[in-house]
């Protein structure tokens, strides 16, 4: 090759570098990069399993949500996303050679749009808080002229970080709504004192950051509506079997994360960003990101999936897209589509009543236990805080007393509440049997009365 | 071929997942369900539970119908679709790495922090920076990641109203532009000469004290290395603008040239190009972000790595753990909600390690090697040319513009893609950069051989001999591929518009239009 | 479609695999390889290294060129081609497993061996009898356990040289005869008669003091149970011949009846069929055998069990741990090396575990249902017949014949099958059972959808329709499969058999004739 | 359905099943089978888990051969056989759409033909011991009226077992052959005192159980050809990328175990039964086991894979086959094609030194610790017998000193051979770092100055 290419070393390929840039490879070496010389396969695995084996074992999957849930995923979606054809392909900007995959994303987009009854849902974003960032910025983009987006103050803390770094550079004024201490849900008259005018958007998240279920997100929307501000829910898929989907409770747009339907945790990603919005022509020209479109073939006689409305895109439009995103979630997107056909409607139903059963077990297991379950009065879906301020103890002691019995408690939320004071968020979903919800509860009984350590 | 939509089973409310059994205990003790009706959703959703070899029928179906690196040469310019390697997979889909929390007490993650923290320090030393955060999700992510953190860097001089520009070339990708506007920027754009190196008269005319920063991918997307890099990042600097690194192409230059030397001050990475992570038919990608640490405010002690989003893995000496830094007061904040796209980032881990240094070098040397051999073997080709730079050396990518084939024959770069798809290759990216007419951009990447090289540039020839003896022939090509010529019109159309099965049904049914 | 062999790849001296810089330090503290020059291979194999990518895409496209249940209905009779599910898939692959050697003391293997125990107990539970061995490695390889079993017990009874005959029916698997031979027994075969249970005449006339055993597959491969089994039982035993009890078929009865109950003695069963571990294009499979418990000498207290071959798992009581019971002086002995094919048993644990036995017996239940179901929906269907046992219920298959259509059409049963292939279904098993003129059997298991089977009955009726409107159309059949009509004498002839590309080639170069 | 067939319930299609036979459901239910119910996805995945982990988890692969070794498999491998294409196949009986699998198989058939230097391989036999003994049954079909079968001592006694069980019923005499206490060889003396006109056939296996090299392998084979007597070779794939191939040294049939390459160990199987004989029509009729051949379409314009000499095989030939064998290892032949093309000769060959090497430092190791490693003085592979006898110690206590450490020491071989007393086989492969053979080493030195239990 190098006689055909005319040079003599493969160095000189690289001459145009300046040479003041130009890297040596005894410098190049030099560097603590890997581990400084090739790794055999065989070395590298055992390496790897080494590392790996550093992660603690727990004895039940961490009682823990936040945003992010331990989920049963089915071996048959994991089979599918590892399929070569699937995992190793580009972008399907070749409709010709792309069919297939076009058609698991359209899929996806299908049965997520039945999921949440919303009409149109784009092939994925980075997960639920770039989602909400992203809709927040299309509000402002549809009701120009509007610079206020009310978020209430149940919203995931982690969320609204994202929207805030987001919206920043855009002059969006995010104008908090508080949520009522009693039931834990958006405090209406808040949302009715700052709907104005001036607003763009608000947003509801249901199940709330408090895994309560909002019983007023259709209220809140109607007001908002009234007022000229468009809607944006905030959803968990999982609990759609059981709770009215978006569609049916008037929203405009729709975020949510789809991690649930058939992804690992994954340490915090790769996740799904699901974005929705109503059948409209003046949101979906808005919308950000990728949609595949089902067509025909131009002589009409047979279906086809193309790339449609790609003008609102990065690789079009530059400067003037309706966001810069180029490559999403898609692999993720075909593993939820693989998980919802799984499941099917009444699987998903069924799914979404164990979450709720496991968790309102759980609620009256920690009762028994002692522990404050009902620091709101309204109903949870999987996830509810326990506050530990009456007991006499942090809850990082309790953390601690957990660990040391190889469980993962739930999630502090002082920092963010400080209102609530020593109080966590514990999940329970169908991962989690009985005995793993008893242990937890012994567990946690057993700390209140002072038996720490290793049983 | 004619798989149905999913959707179009019949709904028997049956579920392939078995689920039941496990939980009826705990249903029992708690009785009803007492969501309010309001919220309470009347019918599961429409959607058809099948049984799980149906399910797998079909998506196995689907894949057949798709195509990667797997099944043959993808060399789209731009993109680096080199081969995925299965030990990464192995690892980086382990148990052990899905079953981990985000919030987790770090104390029980230390195996895959340990890995993280490695790679945040690799990747700098790869970049020539002094610190990367993995937190952003794909390239475009950490583009704006690196953007927000131009703004910030601007906030916290007190010149965020003043620095309202990025200048970006105009051989960038669309990104790049999109990015800018993102974080509040406006971009203006500069000129690539006939050298393919940016036109520094033009440069200069546009570089100012409103400059904010300057974008630029290098080698660029003509696969050039930008000659005058010192010149140019002098000049940028002197206006105190940052210089921004689009790894896109890092592919070319690895373990060569570092972003960090050129003196660069934030450089992105696509580990999903790069680093051999899988595309997935359009993500999951994992874009880190690196940075000099130069001081931004001295008196208030604030680094430039003290503004960047996301979580970074740093270890405590004296407890001996790792553990996880969530951003601080002057930071960008969070673009993601957690983390990083952590499988991706194993799998970049796995590939660095399998390769060291070394191995990273002749990474570049090999997809270099490919792009120079291949245009010898095309040049002269009837039809084609390859503008901008003559007679330098290309890096990762080559663009070949078919203007002379379209203006004489009629069949354009799009035809000749669809030629290249007819012969069982993945076609090139097309009419991209867009400074070059009919475009058409080649990457081989260091994963094909000569064999597949040769056959490609074989084809080319073909294309060209077809196109001028039988040009109505090539304007009916893809003809082996599944699908025949698409209706792209219908597909767009606001009437026919269908992005959902649930559309397409309203639609028929009248209640759409 | 048209990939080159493996082998027609250039050899460059590459390799694909890593394996470099590990093991450096060991070969150079040990120097020079000091293997004898007489044994010392010269130069390397003659096989081309492949990089992983080229690797992947080879086997991949060559995947894609193959069809498994994966790809859509396989209803071969007698073959149980049911889903695969990947649960099981997940558990029976799992490197805690594949790590594991057969000899490793049995203290670091107890989760292995309690599974493995656990599945002995089982499938002695399902099929009636008392222990059961895990160790032959496929149905045939269980057949010649049973055999080689019923010879030891007549030898132990000091009679093998009278007791030289094994009783087939006429509608037995081939492997049933062949197994016996493999024993040194000698062949008797039994008809079927027309009402599809064995001729009891003809049985009566051929049982005798000679008889070692009988074998049967109950229900027969006609999908017929053996309705007179307690006569035939009770007739064999008088001779103290011992019953063999085929498995093949026993998804048509799962849960429904027991060969144990049915006075059998020795059964194997398909872990790869009626236990859903995949066929994997041929193997691995797991044939089980499973045996009553009887005294075979009671002054040396030896009983069945201790004749079969292979190891048995067994709980020690008093150190509480799983043991591995070695072949005791009475046994057959070993027919494999080591335990069994342990991914399979797995797997078929994983697929008992899931079901219980309420989903066992629903697993017949579903099959049963759509082998009577499809007989209603093709009754009638020109140019078919479904004889023996008219009107009778099939259990896991029916044999159809396309004897009229073949003799008013001259379209075959093969043709039928390649029809059948044309429409994307894979073809039923043919020519088989041998006493079925134009023979098509066809078994869907409880893993094919009601739409699928209809769907394949429109089709037999569309093959009918077509062979007495065109038959010369129907000739033609494959016209959709990748590869058209084969030539299988070319195939077979001694001048051009090929078994391998060594041979291919040496014959091209006149090395061979 | 029930409707269209006519029945009332689904029972009523088991009505033909004699009341007697008949099982009840309540008395099905009864029965211990499963766990007594369905359990669900998530229950047995744990499950499954938890058993699982009641297995040993080693540092270091196991010392241990004897047959069966513990070799890296590339997840290339795992991933080629897990496509449901393959994995879910029947037998190709259906040539028209098994191409893909039939060439798969053809494949793995010509690189095994590669690699041992024979023409012919069948599709696969179950294992080593099962694939000797067909070849001895094929031998004595070839070499009809001759009844005698030379098998060396130091043959792999699982083996014998095997042919023992197989050749029992057809009259077949094993004569054993001695081996040379000094070399560890076969005793060639040995060999021409029991060679004669009864003589069927020999087998030699090499390098044989004590993992030393015969090195007289093509003398013995000349001798057998010179009585007649048909040649059975006996090989370990990986140690022919530095051993001569049985073609090269005069076998007539050679068998081995394909577990090394790129299969697991499975804990005994799945593995994989070479069988490869020389072309030759009269030993070809008279093969075991399935056979893939390249033939064309009828029109000779395309290449194609067909089942050749199936007349042969039970399926066709019922009693009078060549054996029973049916399924096979089918997919075990297709990982060992994928692995053989990923290494190619000069990885087979690179994988062989290592193995090699990685075994003789162990031996200077051994040594150093203050073992006697020479048991026999001729070279070996990857394994070698270690002899306790000097030390003191009962090999079982040697071994359990080592597992006090979770380390798997090597395979006594005192039960099968009295006259070698306490001694074990060790090897080593590829998946042995230096580490963990100075581990070993370090650990038996341990052992040896009476420092038993754990560090």
């Amino acid at each position: 090759m190098l006689k055909t290419i005319g040079v003599k070393s493969v160095e000189e390929l690289f001459s145009d570098i300046p040479e003041t840039y130009r890297l040596k490879f005894e410098d190049w070496l030099r560097l603590d990069i890997g581990f400084g010389r090739p790794l055999s396969e065989v070395e590298l695995k055992r390496l790897m399993d080494e590392k790996l084996s550093k992660n603690t074992v727990l004895r039940t999957p961490p009682f823990m949500g936040g945003g992010v849930y331990p989920h049963y995923v089915p071996p048959v979606v994991k089979y599918t996303i590892s399929r070569g054809e699937f995992l190793t392909a580009y972008t399907p900007y070749q409709a010709e050679i792309s069919q297939g995959l076009m058609q698991a994303i359209f899929e996806y987009q299908s049965l997520m749009a039945e999921l949440l009854e919303m009409d149109v849902v784009n092939a994925s974003m980075y997960d639920w808080g770039s989602a909400l960032a992203e809709a927040v910025l299309m509000v402002a983009r549809v009701n120009k002229g509007r610079s206020k987006f009310l978020i209430p103050k149940n919203t995931n803390p982690f969320h609204k970080r994202v929207v805030e770094a987001y919206t920043r550079p855009h002059g969006i004024r995010l104008v908090e709504v508080g949520y009522d201490r009693v039931t834990g849900e958006v405090d209406l008259e808040d949302v009715k004192s700052k709907l104005d005018s001036e607003t763009a958007g608000v947003y509801v998240q249901y199940p709330n950051f408090f895994g309560v279920i909002e019983s007023g997100v259709k209220e809140v929307f109607e007001l908002a509506h009234e007022r000229g501000a468009l809607t944006v829910a905030g959803v968990y898929p999982v609990s759609l079997g059981l709770l009215k989907p978006p569609g049916e409770l008037g929203a405009d747009i729709a975020v949510g994360e789809g991690q649930s339907l058939g992804l690992g945790m994954n340490y915090g990603g790769p996740h799904l960003g699901i974005f929705a919005v109503r059948y409209d022509m003046k949101l979906i020209r808005q919308m950000p990101g990728r949609l595949i479109g089902l067509t025909t073939t131009r002589d009409g006689s047979e279906r086809a999936f193309s790339m449609v409305l790609q003008t609102r895109e990065q690789h079009i439009r530059r400067e003037k897209a309706t966001s810069n995103i180029c490559t999403n979630e898609a692999l993720m997107a075909i593993a939820a589509a693989v998980y919802m056909s799984l499941l099917g409607g009444t699987g998903l139903r069924r799914l979404s009543e164990i979450n709720y059963y496991n968790a309102h077990y759980a609620q009256m297991k920690l009762s028994e236990a002692g522990l404050d379950t009902k620091v709101f009065e309204s109903d949870f879906f999987n996830e509810f805080p326990v506050s530990f301020n009456g007991v006499g103890l942090r809850y990082r002691e309790v953390h601690e007393g957990l660990l040391a019995r190889r469980i993962h408690g739930g999630l502090y939320v002082g920092d963010y509440y400080p209102e609530l004071g020593e109080t966590a968020l514990f999940a329970f979903t169908e991962v989690h049997s009985k005995d793993d919800i008893d242990l937890l509860a012994g567990t946690l009984s057993e700390i209140l009365r002072g038996e720490r350590g290793v049983p | 071929w004619n798989e149905p939509i999913i959707l179009e089973n019949p709904d028997k409310g049956f579920t392939g997942l078995s689920l039941d059994s496990y939980s009826d205990s705990t249903s029992r003790a708690v009785g009803e369900i007492k969501i309010p009706k309001g919220v309470l959703r009347e019918t599961p959703p429409s959607i058809p539970g099948l049984p799980e070899v149906e399910v797998v029928r079909h998506y196995t179906r689907l894949s057949q119908m798709s195509y990667g690196v797997d099944n043959g040469p993808v060399p789209l310019g731009s993109c680096t679709m080199k081969y995925n390697p299965r030990i990464a997979w192995e690892i980086a889909f382990d148990e052990r790495i899905a079953n981990l929390h985000p919030l987790q007490d770090e104390r029980t993650v230390q195996g895959l922090l340990e890995i993280l923290f490695e790679l945040q320090k690799w990747l700098a030393n790869i970049t020539g920076m002094d610190v990367c955060t993995l937190h952003p999700a794909a390239g475009a992510h950490g583009e704006l990641a690196g953007v927000l953190t131009i703004r910030r860097y601007h906030e916290v001089k007190g010149r965020a109203d003043l620095k309202r520009e990025i200048i970006v070339p105009d051989s960038a990708h669309g990104t790049n532009p999109a990015s800018a506007s993102m974080a509040g920027f406006v971009t203006v754009t500069v000129p690539t000469g006939e050298d393919g190196n940016i036109d520094m008269e033009a440069l200069r005319a546009v570089v100012g004290k409103r400059t904010a920063g300057l974008m630029i991918t290098n080698p660029s997307t003509l696969g050039l290395f930008e000659e005058r890099i010192g010149d140019i990042v002098k000049l940028v600097h002197e206006y105190d603008a940052l210089l921004y690194y689009d790894g896109a192409n890092l592919n070319g230059i690895l373990g060569y040239a570092r972003p960090g030397d050129m003196g660069f001050d934030i450089a992105h990475l696509n580990l999903h190009k790069t680093f051999s992570s899988p595309h997935g038919g359009g993500g999951p990608g994992a874009g880190p972000v690196c940075v000099k640490d130069r001081v931004v405010d001295e008196t208030r002690n604030i680094r430039l790595s003290d503004l960047l989003p996301g979580y970074l893995v740093v270890y405590d000496e004296e407890k001996g753990i790792y553990r996880l830094k969530h951003p601080g007061p002057h930071s960008v904040g969070l673009i993601k909600s957690f983390f990083g796209n952590v499988v991706p980032l194993v799998w970049a881990y796995v590939y660095i390690a399998s390769l060291g240094p070394q191995g990273l070098r002749r990474v570049s040397e090999h997809a270099v090697l490919a792009t120079n051999y291949f245009i010898k073997l095309i040049e002269g080709v009837r039809g084609f040319e390859i503008p901008y730079g003559k007679g330098r050396f290309r890096k990762n990518e080559v663009v070949l513009s078919a203007r002379p084939l379209a203006e004489e024959t009629g069949v354009t770069a799009m035809d000749v893609a669809k030629g290249l798809l007819d012969a069982g290759f993945y076609a090139p990216t097309v009419y991209f950069p867009l400074i070059v007419k009919e475009a058409l951009q080649v990457e081989f990447t260091e994963s094909e051989t000569i064999e597949n090289i040769e056959r490609y540039a074989e084809r080319l020839k073909e294309i060209s001999r077809v196109a001028y003896e039988n040009p109505d022939e090539a304007k009916k090509w893809p003809i082996n591929t599944s699908v025949k010529i698409i209706d792209y019109v219908k597909g767009d159309h606001p009437r026919t518009l269908a992005p959902t099965w649930r559309v397409y049904v309203r639609k028929q049914r009248g209640e759409l239009s």
